[in-house]
């Protein structure tokens, strides 16, 4: 169908003037529509990745059929091996340029999603950003979405709830890099307008083989409290683990961070040490809501008992749905600017994470945050909700008008 | 046999033959033919001018080294950083900038490191490539760090040619750089100096037997390797208007280190043939399975290491050698 | 008259060994001086400290009057001073002629030059290829020296180090390795060197030695024990318990 | 004080996994001139055989903890005969090519066994606790990990000193000419040390697990500081990697608490200043190279 199109003509003319892909884009609706999806199956950080691929294929599987009546999604699944944004960004191109997409999802990744803004302007086309959860990112391009979440969306209420609970001195351990800085500014802003005090903030390398004597350093220092976070999956166990040991709950510095710090898929190689671990996020396998037991009944069906899902898949999960509905209702015609439009007035009430909405000012979402603790529940250690906090819309953007 | 006979064989050796100019013929096809695979050809372009620097070291120097992408990415970042946080968008002279710049560091670098030989140089570079990357992670106020530097902005080159989404320009801007790299690589090799670089390498005591000043001669080469080096990295900043930490990291390292060996040391077009095989093997199986890419990778290296000793070049030239008998 | 070569009181220690001890020796113009002395006598260490490989920890070393004792090794080669190796020592990956080439083109100093993108010039092939004819390589010059006999190859180190037309040659054992009826080449070879080099032979076999050189030096323990015609040497008493007494037991 | 004794603890325990990881390697280099960027992989493997033996099996920790490593050198001593001996003796390029290229294979089948998630290696309840002596808190399963690496390096130590294999590693490590032509088999001599550094690799793997998560990309996590271990200690030298990991445990330690931001730029430019200083190692022998 492309292919017949490049006749002689059009090459000539693409090689000297800057072409509108535009008008190749538009597809009959009984073409697939195709969407490219970029996630980190490889490489140091190919487990959540992975967590994130099977949760589209899931959706694939399960629920786009029904809402897509007839019209035919071709997935494109690329892999940029981590937080690598020369590659993200190539790929993202040659999605574009030779694979044509309608829409781009996944991102996993910060910079990666920096990196291919420019892009999508130019090109214009959608992108749900299904994990990066910088709030800035959808600043950068207005073809930018997000059904993730940001991390100033759980670290801000959390800084407050800890000023509420007891908490007078914190201590804010946080990964390098722009995610880290989010999460260290989100927490210290909310928490020490509530009253606390920050004693000390420390930035470690985003790949750090030792933690030991970061976390006695925090032992020494005596807070009430630890604010940590980090990009999850294999830092998650060496990180509790290391907390424990260095004796840190002995001398009663309570454990705090986004969920990211205890991401449901590796609770259970963490153990029971984790129990007692507060922290603020979207979503938790434990969470008590019929859309929630039926999510997690097809996930277990698929993949097996023992692996769990976490944030990031329901990040896939929702994002696709937001991918499935635009091209439903605008019968994958392909205007990118009839698509953002459909965006922005999503909104489902029955997310496995409770009830979701894109702000249309902002085209970031909107989701209850949940304040947990690791508890034992039948043996095993799982993220249980105490509180929520409705409808939070990203704090950044509110305190950093555009 | 007679003086003469040396001469015609000096002649052969070193003339350019015409399937020597096959690798320019196929790329400057490329965009009439093959449009949507311009981004990919480019990245191979660049990785063909980075191989290039390598194969002067490992192939004809003799220098192993697990750290060249130190020299990748002083001039990565130092393209990005003109541009960035100086306003400088004109592509040229942020290419000789830059390739100056790690051409510099490189003179000094060789200058340190190859007074020691083997595993204390592979060392060496291992642990200077693990100390560039770091730097340039914390120096995140010029560099980004982990985030990265974006918001690079090249002018149209000669105001004219705008860097395109398809990568038009930056595709024939790169294929410029490679024949402008090749003719002067090409030259460099077959003239005396190179001669006298490939005997240092073939035996370094009979080499400062016959007079040649080992170490200050190896230091020379070093530095014109890693001003390719950067070369290539300014390329890619430019092209792509980004660099990450990985441009500056052991992964490329070996990666290059793999291209080249596929490709075979130390005969220029190995250097060309690498890049192309690895990247366009990766576009094509690692998109679907990249751990299966992984495994097929490794055993192609590990019996490349075993038993093809001088990669696809010495393969053809055997080949070649055995079809004209 | 200025000797080519002078050593004066040269010695060097490696650990608690004395390798050399206080070496005294002259070779002039058109010199044919023989070093010889049993294994471990420290020959190669001496040829390795005239050369510059390593520095004496005390004595001198003099080219045509200049003290070169702390200069590196490549500026010697650069003033005359040039030497062949015991253990075949060439460029492998290239041929017989371009590994005299390699040679000429230093002494010519365009071995820095990237002015040809044909390798060398016409007059360092033509000079190569006239080595190699006189060193009865001039069949084989098309050659890898890798593809070579190994007797040729010997040849090939001799013909390198003339390549840099020295002033002094030093030639460390040049018939090493090759059967008894080899050797009678290797003599003509040397005999036909250029008359106005001085050569020092360091060398094991005495059929050579003694039809080579008119001045013999032997050395035993890193010091020399004696020095003078072959007809002196043959009948000194020290060298014949020290040296030949060795050699037989 | 406390800091000390903290920051000195922990220095060690680091130290003692480094160096059953790295203690192996020295060997390959000295007796055989091999640069084996792939040791890691023998770690790993134990690693990975515990964790699947322990999760899977029911295997209780320290029946694994004695299999795994003994498995590992058998797999170690086939993989030496079959692929690594064929590289001796060749220049560096081929062997660094050769060791990239296992590292990967590995990798690629790790993950396609056992996925990409890491695999922790449940620790028995009397090691997963903490002992306190006076103010001082202590984790029992690191000082257990020190009581190994300690045991190790010592055992190491005496055999090499007082065995009669240890005499003749020694010897083929210092001078393998002169080995070979007394008539030492110097194959069956690199075969042997090339499986026990393979095995104490394993134990490294193992215990270790918590500082080096067991999960596909290992071999390439670890490989720079297994590397250097060697590199600091010195070539031709059996002693040195004790000393010499415990300086980088110290290193990462001490930088990892006072200058955490700065802790890796710290440890690699001392090791770089090290090296160009004195290139032949702690303990090796100048010009061994």
């Amino acid at each position: 169908m492309y292919q017949s199109r490049l006749t002689r003509r059009s090459i000539t003319k693409a090689l000297f003037a800057t072409p509108m892909i535009l008008s190749s884009r538009i597809a009959l609706a009984a073409d697939p529509v195709k969407v490219g999806l970029i996630f980190t199956t490889s490489g140091p950080f190919a487990s959540s990745g992975d967590l994130m691929a099977k949760a589209a294929a899931l959706f694939m599987k399960h629920k786009a059929p029904a809402l897509l009546s007839g019209q035919k999604i071709e997935i494109i699944q690329r892999d940029d091996g981590g937080p690598n944004p020369e590659v993200a960004k190539r790929l993202v191109q040659e999605l574009i340029v030779r694979d044509r997409v309608q829409f781009i999802g996944g991102i996993q990744w910060t910079p990666n999603a920096f990196a291919i803004g420019p892009l999508l302007t130019q090109s214009k086309t959608p992108c749900v950003l299904m994990n990066a959860g910088t709030s800035s990112i959808v600043r950068s391009s207005p073809f930018f979405a997000r059904t993730s979440h940001t991390i100033w969306q759980s670290c801000y209420p959390l800084g407050q709830w800890a000023a509420r609970n007891k908490i007078g001195k914190a201590y804010t351990l946080v990964t390098d890099f722009a995610g880290g800085h989010d999460a260290e500014t989100g927490f210290t802003k909310g928490f020490t307008e509530a009253g606390g005090s920050v004693v000390a903030a420390v930035r470690m390398p985003i790949q750090n083989p030792n933690f030991a004597p970061l976390l006695q350093r925090v032992r020494d220092t005596k807070p009430d409290a630890l604010f940590v976070f980090h990009p999850g999956g294999t830092q998650t166990a060496a990180f509790i683990k290391t907390y424990a040991e260095i004796g840190l709950a002995n001398d009663g510095i309570r454990l705090i961070g986004p969920g990211d710090l205890t991401s449901d898929e590796e609770l259970p190689s963490v153990g029971p040490i984790a129990k007692g671990i507060i922290t603020a996020h979207h979503y938790s396998v434990a969470g008590d809501r019929p859309a929630n037991k039926e999510f997690l009944a097809l996930w277990h069906q698929e993949y097996g008992a023992s692996l769990r899902p976490n944030y990031m898949s329901v990040g896939v999960w929702d994002g696709m749905r937001v991918i499935a509905t635009t091209i439903a209702a605008n019968k994958g015609n392909g205007d990118p600017d009839a698509a953002m439009e459909t965006i922005k007035k999503y909104r489902d009430d029955n997310s496995p994470r409770g009830p979701i909405s894109i702000d249309p000012q902002t085209r970031d979402i909107v989701q209850n945050e949940y304040i947990r603790e690791v508890r034992i529940v039948n043996g095993e250690p799982y993220n249980v909700e105490l509180e929520t906090i409705p409808a939070v819309k990203d704090p950044w953007k509110s305190f950093n008008p555009a | 046999m007679s003086a003469a006979a040396f001469n015609t064989f000096l002649d052969n050796k070193h003339r350019l033959s015409w399937w020597e100019l096959t690798p320019f013929l196929v790329l400057a096809i490329l965009p009439f033919v093959a449009r949507d695979y311009l981004p990919l050809a480019t990245q191979i372009i660049i990785y063909i001018i980075f191989t290039l620097s390598l194969d002067l070291l490992v192939g004809y120097a003799g220098i192993v080294t697990l750290g060249h992408a130190v020299f990748f990415g002083i001039g990565a970042y130092t393209a990005g950083i003109i541009s960035v946080r100086g306003g400088w968008g004109e592509g040229l002279s942020g290419l000789l900038i830059s390739a100056t710049i790690s051409g510099a560091a490189g003179v000094l670098f060789g200058s340190v490191v190859l007074r020691t030989a083997r595993f204390t140089l592979l060392m060496l570079t291992l642990s200077a490539v693990f100390l560039a990357n770091e730097i340039a992670n914390k120096a995140s106020w010029i560099t980004g760090g982990v985030d990265g530097l974006s918001g690079i902005d090249i002018w149209p080159l000669f105001g004219i040619f705008a860097f395109d989404m398809f990568g038009i320009t930056g595709f024939i801007y790169a294929l410029a750089a490679l024949l402008v790299v090749w003719i002067f690589m090409r030259w460099l090799v077959h003239s005396p100096f190179g001669q006298s670089i490939a005997a240092i390498r073939d035996n370094r005591s009979r080499a400062a037997a016959i007079g040649i000043a080992v170490l200050p001669r190896l230091v020379v080469v070093y530095g014109i390797s890693c001003a390719i080096a950067g070369f290539a990295g300014a390329l890619q900043t430019q092209v792509i208007q980004f660099v990450g930490l990985k441009a500056a990291s052991f992964e490329l390292s070996a990666d290059v280190l793999i291209m080249l060996a596929i490709g075979g040391a130390g005969r220029i077009y190995g250097a060309f043939l690498g890049p192309v095989i690895y990247l366009a093997a990766q576009d094509y199986f690692a998109k679907d399975d990249p751990v299966l890419w992984q495994l097929w990778l490794g055993l192609i290296v590990m019996a490349v290491a075993t038993f093809a000793r001088g990669g696809l070049m010495a393969l053809l030239r055997r080949t070649a050698a055995s079809s004209a008998k | 008259m200025t000797p080519a070569l002078k050593l004066t009181g040269i010695e060097k220690r490696f650990g608690g060994i004395a390798a050399t001890q206080n070496v005294e020796m002259s070779l002039y113009a058109g010199a044919r001086h023989a070093l010889i002395g049993p294994n471990g006598a420290g020959k190669t260490t001496l040829v390795n400290l005239i050369t510059g490989v390593h520095r004496p920890d005390s004595g001198r070393i003099f080219l045509a009057g200049h003290d070169v004792t702390n200069i590196p090794q490549h500026r010697r080669v650069r003033l005359g001073l040039v030497r062949s190796f015991q253990i075949t020592n060439l460029f492998a990956s290239f041929t017989v002629l371009e590994n005299i080439a390699l040679a000429v083109a230093e002494r010519e100093n365009i071995g820095t030059s990237v002015r040809s993108a044909r390798g060398f010039l016409t007059h360092i092939a033509d000079e190569a290829y006239e080595i190699a004819r006189r060193m009865r390589l001039g069949d084989v010059g098309l050659r890898k020296v890798t593809e070579l006999a190994y007797g040729q190859q010997r040849l090939v180190e001799l013909a390198i180090a003339l390549g840099h037309r020295p002033t002094v040659l030093l030639l460390d054992e040049p018939a090493a390795g090759l059967p008894g009826s080899d050797h009678a080449i290797v003599l003509e070879v040397l005999q036909e060197l250029p008359k106005n080099v001085a050569v020092l032979l360091i060398e094991h076999d005495m059929a050579l030695v003694f039809g080579f050189a008119q001045t013999i030096t032997v050395l035993a323990e890193g010091a020399v024990i004696a020095t003078g015609s072959s007809a002196e040497i043959r009948s000194d008493p020290q060298v014949r318990r020290v040296y030949l007494g060795k050699r037989s037991r | 004080m406390q800091l000390t004794v903290n920051i000195g603890f922990q220095a060690l325990a680091y130290a003692s996994v480094l160096y059953l990881m790295a203690v192996g390697l020295s060997v390959t280099l000295g007796l055989m001139g091999f640069i084996n960027l792939a040791h890691s992989v023998f770690a790993m493997t134990g690693g990975y055989l515990a964790a699947i033996a322990c999760g899977n099996y029911g295997f209780p920790w320290y029946a694994a903890l004695v299999a795994a490593p003994v498995f590992v050198g058998l797999i170690a001593a086939g993989i030496e005969r079959a692929l690594y001996a064929r590289l001796y003796g060749r220049d560096e390029l081929d062997q660094v090519l050769f060791c990239i290229g296992f590292i990967f294979i590995t990798g690629a089948l790790a993950r396609m066994a056992f996925g990409p998630l890491q695999r922790p290696i449940a620790l028995p309840n009397e090691l997963a606790t903490t002992i306190s002596a006076a103010s001082f808190t202590f984790s029992t399963y690191k000082i257990f990990v020190i009581a190994i690496g300690a045991l190790t390096a010592l055992v190491v130590l005496f055999s090499l000193e007082r065995t009669r294999f240890g005499s003749m590693v020694r010897a083929a490590v210092e001078n393998r000419g002169m080995a070979e032509s007394v008539g030492l088999r110097t194959t069956l001599i690199f075969t042997c040390t090339f499986a026990i550094g393979g095995a104490l690799a394993a134990i490294g793997g193992i215990i270790g697990a918590d500082l080096f998560p067991i999960n596909p990309s290992y071999a390439f996590d670890t490989l720079v500081y297994v590397q250097i271990v060697v590199a600091v200690a010195g070539l031709g030298t059996l002693r040195g990697s004790f000393i010499s990991a415990l300086m980088i445990g110290l290193i990462q330690t001490v930088s990892g608490y006072f200058f955490p931001e700065y802790g890796t730029i710290l440890l690699f430019l001392a090791i770089f200043l090290f090296l160009f200083l004195r290139p032949q190692g702690l303990f090796g022998r100048p010009g061994v190279n």
